[in-house]
């Protein structure tokens, strides 16, 4: 489903991305783990096509998207769940949710608001736990419930591939949990690339994990392989167990 | 620098919405409606309509346009003054009209803002006769307004040949039965001068390099024909933007071309940036000689150049140093009033008001006909400041003496002296 | 809480005739036909000059506030395209030797648009502060052009000699009947933009204020959608520069100036930007402001400033958010 | 054209461009350190020009005016931005807007004072600079040549200032994060005042240095205010390099615009800059992300 090549990335001197080749199935679910300013944010921020590679290709289900820009990837069906929160706060949770299912409808639509949208809306806030929450606008929610109603919008596209960034960021132990629930129990032919710190929820959800270090793939396999990998831990497991829950790296001005 | 803003800060505030109950559309609107009417609510002065019996007695309203703001409130502070003082000197009555105060409104030197204040004087304060105007697309505007509303209407300054001219459907302005100028058209101050340097002078070739509007244009290809009439050539034209900021890149050319006699038409703030880059760049000493309308160097330039403009030739209807009694009377009277010098716009804006004086003389302040008002203010002739004044009988535009000048320094400020004078100069309009 | 923003999304299809739209049609019906029943008042005349005046300001603001309030695409260079169709009304007209109000009209309209369309390209990729910047360089251009093209638009001179429209032999020539034009295509577009914020189009132009990074994520072309937002605001603002042709009978590049775009975006913030009633408020205060009180005192715009500053300060949403509000509150 | 001509309009570009990067100097400032884009720089820049008439008039000495006026200005700059921008810390737009109110007061102002009022007014060069000296067998005026060393002594100042300086980078800090930089201890209500203070001096100055050139009359504000948006655009938002790289740019391209092009040079200044928004949108050096 996701095929990336000797993909490369450079701000100025610094060096982001360097060479990095990764091959994801369909219906697989992949974590990619690493420090911080192992270059995973950057590379979200390319498949996502917010950022433009400086070398390498992308392709997505065996078309060459490399350098496409954000909405022709999300109309070939990739999604992204944000690590900040990104909701149109004034907006109800409907209203979110609705403006997410009705993107393949086009927005030059000058009629009234189709009576169906709202139902079908309530349905998906009704299947990521947020059932009465319909009328309320996003900004009054509480965090717990914007990362549903987030996993709400982004699955409201439809789409293949779902990439979620750091999904259980700053949540309670209870919110992560029913947040990685829900993220299991979403349908097997949706493929998942998830970035994550807490290696808890890495080994529940992901089929096989990636390990990214300054740029460059160091590991490449099942959760069982990674976790035995002399290199990963020396590198990785070793540092992050000793400097819990770092801040995020912030993305490159 | 923080990468570009995702939301928008504008709109990120409470109680912030865009949808609109019913209730909120009909209170705004009636609101509209209802806030726009407070003027037509008050009740305003003179009665709806004239009675057709005589207006003897009865105050004679007066409208006057000028600009207040922008870049001419110079000129209409000096207009306003003269007004106000010709009002003063005449103990407030024309004839046996008592003249209140007249309504000043501002031309704030947009079209735009002169057509609202004469549409007000028109509708709202229906005055009888209206005066004013400075700058000639405000003219221009208003000229279909004026007359189809068959308001009097003497323009003093804005000098566009078309508002006293004949043209084809009337573009950009044609003249009007309603309409006569106490000021002057740019055919006036630009032709004869072209005449005069060409026979008088021996001036057999010219450039032209003049402020790139309406007016300018107009008064290049007067020159122009005024100095081929008289026998000369021009052998090249410049522009400049109205407003220019940088003269030097002109005048830089100017001394890059062989002909010495150079003519120009700028006023105020271009005049005074064309006449520091010519001092700057040394084209006198070049042998280069200054040329123009008399707008060139009038005293509100001249006060800031001051001896900078030495030499230069200009032609005009008047200069303060014009010996005739009525222009040592006024300009006494004025100096005495605000201890001012008056420059040229006071004396066009003192026979504006004068002409309606002398016609309201004639009718005897009879004010009532609207065309026995006019032939009375085509009749009339006096002797003004600038010497004899009449107006043309079907243009309406001024038939007055050119006087040519050259600046010199006169006990120690510089000043136009009159060097020669071509009389009853007549604009060629039918 | 009061309703915040959110859009409430009515079921298809208009209710039975509230009292609320009784009224509504009553208040229209009264402005339209306002210099029929005030003829006897003394300044009748002069009044329909100003209302018709703040009707066409209206319409400016109107559009305007669909860029400022409802895109969140603030822009100090809307003149550019009130200019525009001021002058393709007139050229038009001139040039086609026509007073048909189906030419000269749609003639304004549609360069307005194509303008907005030229200058959008550019400016819609920017945003905030920069995107203001560049739509006030780009009607500083038009300015100009409209200043020194003299033989296309008259230069300095201006345009003088406008032709009043005619429509199937109605006459729009008479201030009333222009006036009349003037109210109808006010309301027309009170109730094409009051249709478009309440539509899925209004409400992707919301989202993208709210969170253009998200809304390009869904799918959305945001500049795409920023750009044809642009250019209905184009449209709107040359239909209001061919009925000020109309009204004044004459164009000069002032209508494409500076001062033309600074007093409509005033109009707007202060009436309320993101409402609808909003920008008509605003021009009515602003061109009492201007033109009112400029008679009776000289620094009638030093008062427009301290104005503006305290509703930029104080009133963020202007009167009629601000009314809003305060109605929410009253009644719990 | 004769080389030598071509020089002689050469050196009137380079002239232009130094009194236009003087002019933009305080409006980039303010914006790159700011995030605001500060609308009444033109009425500033006007209230300098005239604030330098009454000094010139009184004291008789440009170079009294040259010193006080920055410092007047910067004074009012202090008193504008804790009084009214500092209520919207964080509301850049709204910043902005405010700036278009005292614009619009301050010109107003301006126009009423008595006697500065609407008349159209020169502000005299000192005397050391008002003549000409001879260049290539031409006279070229020494106060041309004055704004060339004054704009380029005045560009490495501020560069300098704006790098090496903690002031430039605490500034700059400040725009991203403030309350991080507060955290540190380090006043920011002082240190914005300051740099919109500094920016107001800018526009001061400029008006003291431009006015001779271009002249104080009505309009003179939304002119400078224009010039310096076009030369701050066109140099790239957010770097103070910008506002120098667009006024050698800008300068020269104007000025050479008014000799081939004349019927169209107000115009000529705009297609310079949409043609350089073509092939870099966010300016020469812009460091905005327009968005891909």
């Amino acid at each position: 489903m996701i095929d990336v090549r000797d993909l490369r990335r450079s701000f100025g001197g610094v060096t982001a991305l360097d060479g990095v080749t990764l091959a994801v199935a369909e219906g697989e679910r992949r974590a990619i783990i690493g420090p911080n300013g192992a270059g995973k944010t950057t590379l979200f921020n390319i498949l996502t096509g917010e950022l433009a590679p400086t070398g390498g290709t992308v392709r997505l289900a065996g078309e060459d998207v490399t350098g496409r820009r954000t909405f022709e990837l999300a109309r070939r069906g990739l999604a992204r769940m944000y690590q900040r929160n990104e909701l149109f706060d004034p907006l109800t949770a409907r209203e979110n949710v609705a403006l997410a299912l009705t993107a393949k409808a086009g927005p030059y639509r000058f009629g009234g608001i189709p009576a169906d949208e709202a139902r079908a809306a309530d349905e998906l806030l009704e299947r990521v736990g947020l059932a009465g929450a319909g009328a309320t606008p996003a900004r009054a929610l509480s965090h717990g419930q914007r990362r549903q109603l987030e996993l709400a919008v982004a699955l409201a596209t439809a789409p293949r591939v779902l990439l979620l960034d750091e999904p259980t960021a700053g949540m309670s132990p209870a919110e992560t949990a029913r947040i990685v629930e829900l993220i299991a129990s979403l349908a097997r032919s949706l493929t998942l690339l998830v970035v994550e710190h807490d290696m808890d929820v890495v080994f529940r959800l992901a089929d096989r994990i990636t390990v990214l270090h300054e740029g460059k793939v160091i590991a490449d396999g099942t959760p069982a392989q990674v976790r035995g990998d002399t290199l990963v831990n020396e590198v990785y497991l070793g540092k992050v167990i000793g400097v819990e829950g770092a801040p995020p790296p912030r993305t490159p001005r | 620098m923080s990468g570009s803003t995702t939301t928008n800060e504008l709109a990120k505030h409470r109680g912030y919405t865009y949808r609109l109950t019913r209730r909120q559309f009909l209170v705004a609107s009636s609101a509209a409606a209802l806030a726009a009417c407070g003027p037509a609510a008050t009740p305003s002065g003179a009665p709806a309509t004239t009675s057709a019996a005589a207006t003897a007695g009865k105050p004679l309203k007066l409208g006057i346009l000028l600009p207040f703001t922008k870049v001419y409130a110079e000129l209409g502070n000096s207009m306003k003054r003269s007004a106000d003082l010709y009002i003063k000197s005449k103990g407030g009555k024309f004839a046996n009209r008592t003249v209140p105060a007249p309504i000043y409104e501002d031309e704030a030197n947009d079209p735009q803002v002169g057509l609202q204040k004469t549409q007000k004087f028109i509708d709202q304060d229906q005055v009888d006769v209206m005066l004013g105007i400075v700058a000639t697309p405000i003219a221009y505007a208003i000229r279909n307004v004026v007359d189809s509303a068959k308001l009097i209407f003497i323009e003093t300054n804005a000098g566009g040949n078309a508002l006293t001219r004949t043209t084809t459907d009337c573009k950009p302005a044609c003249k009007s039965k309603y309409i006569f100028r106490s000021s002057f058209s740019s055919w006036q101050i630009s032709n004869p001068i072209g005449e005069y340097l060409a026979s008088k002078k021996g001036v057999k070739e010219a450039f032209t390099f003049v402020s790139d509007y309406g007016f300018g244009t107009e008064s290049q290809a007067d020159f122009t024909a005024g100095l081929t009439k008289g026998g000369g050539k021009v052998t090249g034209t410049l522009k400049a933007p109205l407003g220019n900021n940088d003269f030097l890149p002109f005048v830089t050319q100017l001394k890059a071309q062989p002909t010495k006699d150079i003519y120009s038409f700028f006023s105020g703030t271009d005049a005074i940036g064309y006449i520091k880059a010519w001092n700057q760049l040394g084209l006198s000493a070049a042998g280069y000689k200054m040329n123009g309308a008399g707008f060139l160097t009038e005293q509100d330039v001249l006060k800031e150049v001051k001896e900078q403009a030495v030499g230069a030739i200009t032609s005009l209807f008047w200069a303060v140093t014009l010996d005739n009694p009525e222009n040592k009377a006024f300009t006494d009277l004025y100096q005495k009033e605000y201890n001012l010098l008056p420059d040229v716009f006071a004396v066009q804006q003192w026979d504006g008001m004068r002409a309606v004086d002398e016609a309201l003389q004639k009718l005897g302040g009879d004010t009532s006909d609207k065309d026995r008002f006019i032939r009375a203010l085509e009749d009339t002739s006096f002797k003004s400041p600038r010497g004899d004044f009449a107006f043309d009988k079907d243009t309406h535009n001024p038939i007055q003496d050119m006087y040519i000048r050259e600046v010199k320094v006169v006990g120690g400020q510089a000043v136009n002296v009159i060097s020669d004078k071509i009389a009853r100069v007549q604009d060629p309009g039918k | 809480m009061s309703r915040i923003g959110g859009l409430r999304p009515h079921v298809g299809g208009l209710r039975p005739p509230a009292p609320g739209f009784v009224a509504l049609g009553l208040g229209a019906l009264a402005l339209v036909t306002f210099p029929y029943w005030s003829r006897d008042w003394e300044s009748s005349r002069y009044a329909t000059t100003v209302l018709r005046d703040i009707l066409v300001f209206a319409i400016l603001a109107l559009s305007l506030d669909l860029l400022m309030g409802y895109v969140g695409l603030p822009s100090l260079g809307h003149a550019a395209f009130f200019g525009a169709g001021a002058y393709a009304a007139a050229i038009a007209s001139q040039r086609l030797e026509t007073e048909a109000l189906f030419v000269t009209l749609p003639a304004g309209v549609l360069v307005a648009t194509a303008l907005a369309l030229g200058i959008g390209l550019f400016a819609v990729r920017a945003s905030g502060i920069f995107f203001l910047m560049l739509t006030l360089a780009f009607a500083q251009m038009v300015f100009s052009f409209a200043f020194q093209a003299t033989d296309i638009t008259g230069g300095s001179n201006g345009f003088a000699g406008v032709r009043r429209p005619d429509l199937f032999g109605i006459s729009f020539s008479a201030a009333e009947e222009l006036y009349v034009l003037v109210a109808v295509s006010f309301l027309a577009t009170a109730f094409v933009l009051w249709r478009i914020t309440r539509s899925p189009y209004g409400r992707t132009l919301v989202a993208i204020r709210e969170n253009e990074r998200r809304m390009r994520a869904l799918g959305y072309d945001t500049s795409a959608i920023k750009l044809s937002a642009f250019a209905l605001a184009g449209a709107l603002a040359g239909l209001a520069g061919a009925l000020s042709a109309y009204s004044l009978r004459f164009v000069s590049a002032n209508d494409a100036g500076i001062g033309t775009s600074i007093t409509v975006f005033v109009m707007v913030l202060i009436g309320g930007a993101g409402t609808l009633a909003g920008p008509a408020v605003g021009a009515a205060v602003v061109i009492l402001i201007e033109r009112v009180l400029n008679s009776y005192i000289p620094f009638s715009q030093t008062v427009l400033g301290v104005v503006f500053v305290v509703f930029v300060l104080a009133a963020r949403q202007g009167v009629v958010g601000a009314a809003r509000t305060a109605w929410a509150r009253a009644r719990g | 054209m004769s080389p030598e001509l071509a020089f002689l309009q050469a050196l009137n570009g380079i002239s232009f461009g130094a009194l236009l990067f003087i002019l933009a100097a305080g409006l980039s400032l303010i914006f790159g350190m700011m995030d605001v884009v500060n609308l009444a720089h033109g009425a500033f820049y006007m209230l300098g020009a005239y604030v330098a008439l009454s000094v010139v008039r009184t004291t008789g000495s440009f170079w009294v005016a040259l010193v006080a006026v920055p410092l007047a200005l910067g004074a009012l700059g202090l008193v504008v931005e804790p009084l009214l921008l500092r209520r919207l810390r964080g509301r850049h737009l709204d910043q902005v807007l405010i700036t278009v109110g005292v614009a619009l007061v301050i010109t107003d102002l301006i126009r009423l004072k008595p006697d500065w009022g609407a008349e159209v007014r020169t502000l005299p060069p000192p005397d050391a600079l008002a003549g000409s000296i001879a260049i290539l067998g031409n006279d070229y005026p020494v106060y041309r040549l004055f704004v060339i060393a004054f704009g380029v002594t005045l560009a490495l100042s501020l560069a300098a200032l704006h790098r090496r300086s903690r002031a430039g980078a605490l500034i700059r800090a400040g725009v991203d994060d403030a309350q991080m930089l507060s955290a540190l201890g380090v006043d920011t209500d002082r240190l914005f005042a300051v740099t919109y203070a500094t920016g107001a001096a800018l526009a001061g100055l400029a008006g003291v240095v431009a006015a001779p050139v271009l002249g104080l009359q009505p309009g003179m504000d939304v002119e400078a205010l224009v010039l310096s948006l076009i030369v701050v655009v066109v140099g790239g938002l957010g770097t103070l390099g910008g506002a120098q790289v667009g006024a050698a740019l800008v300068g020269p391209a104007d000025t050479f615009g008014k000799v081939f092009v004349p019927q169209f040079a107000l115009f000529f200044i705009f297609a310079i800059m949409a043609l350089v928004l073509l092939l870099r949108p966010s300016g020469l050096l812009g460091r905005i992300r327009v968005i891909r």
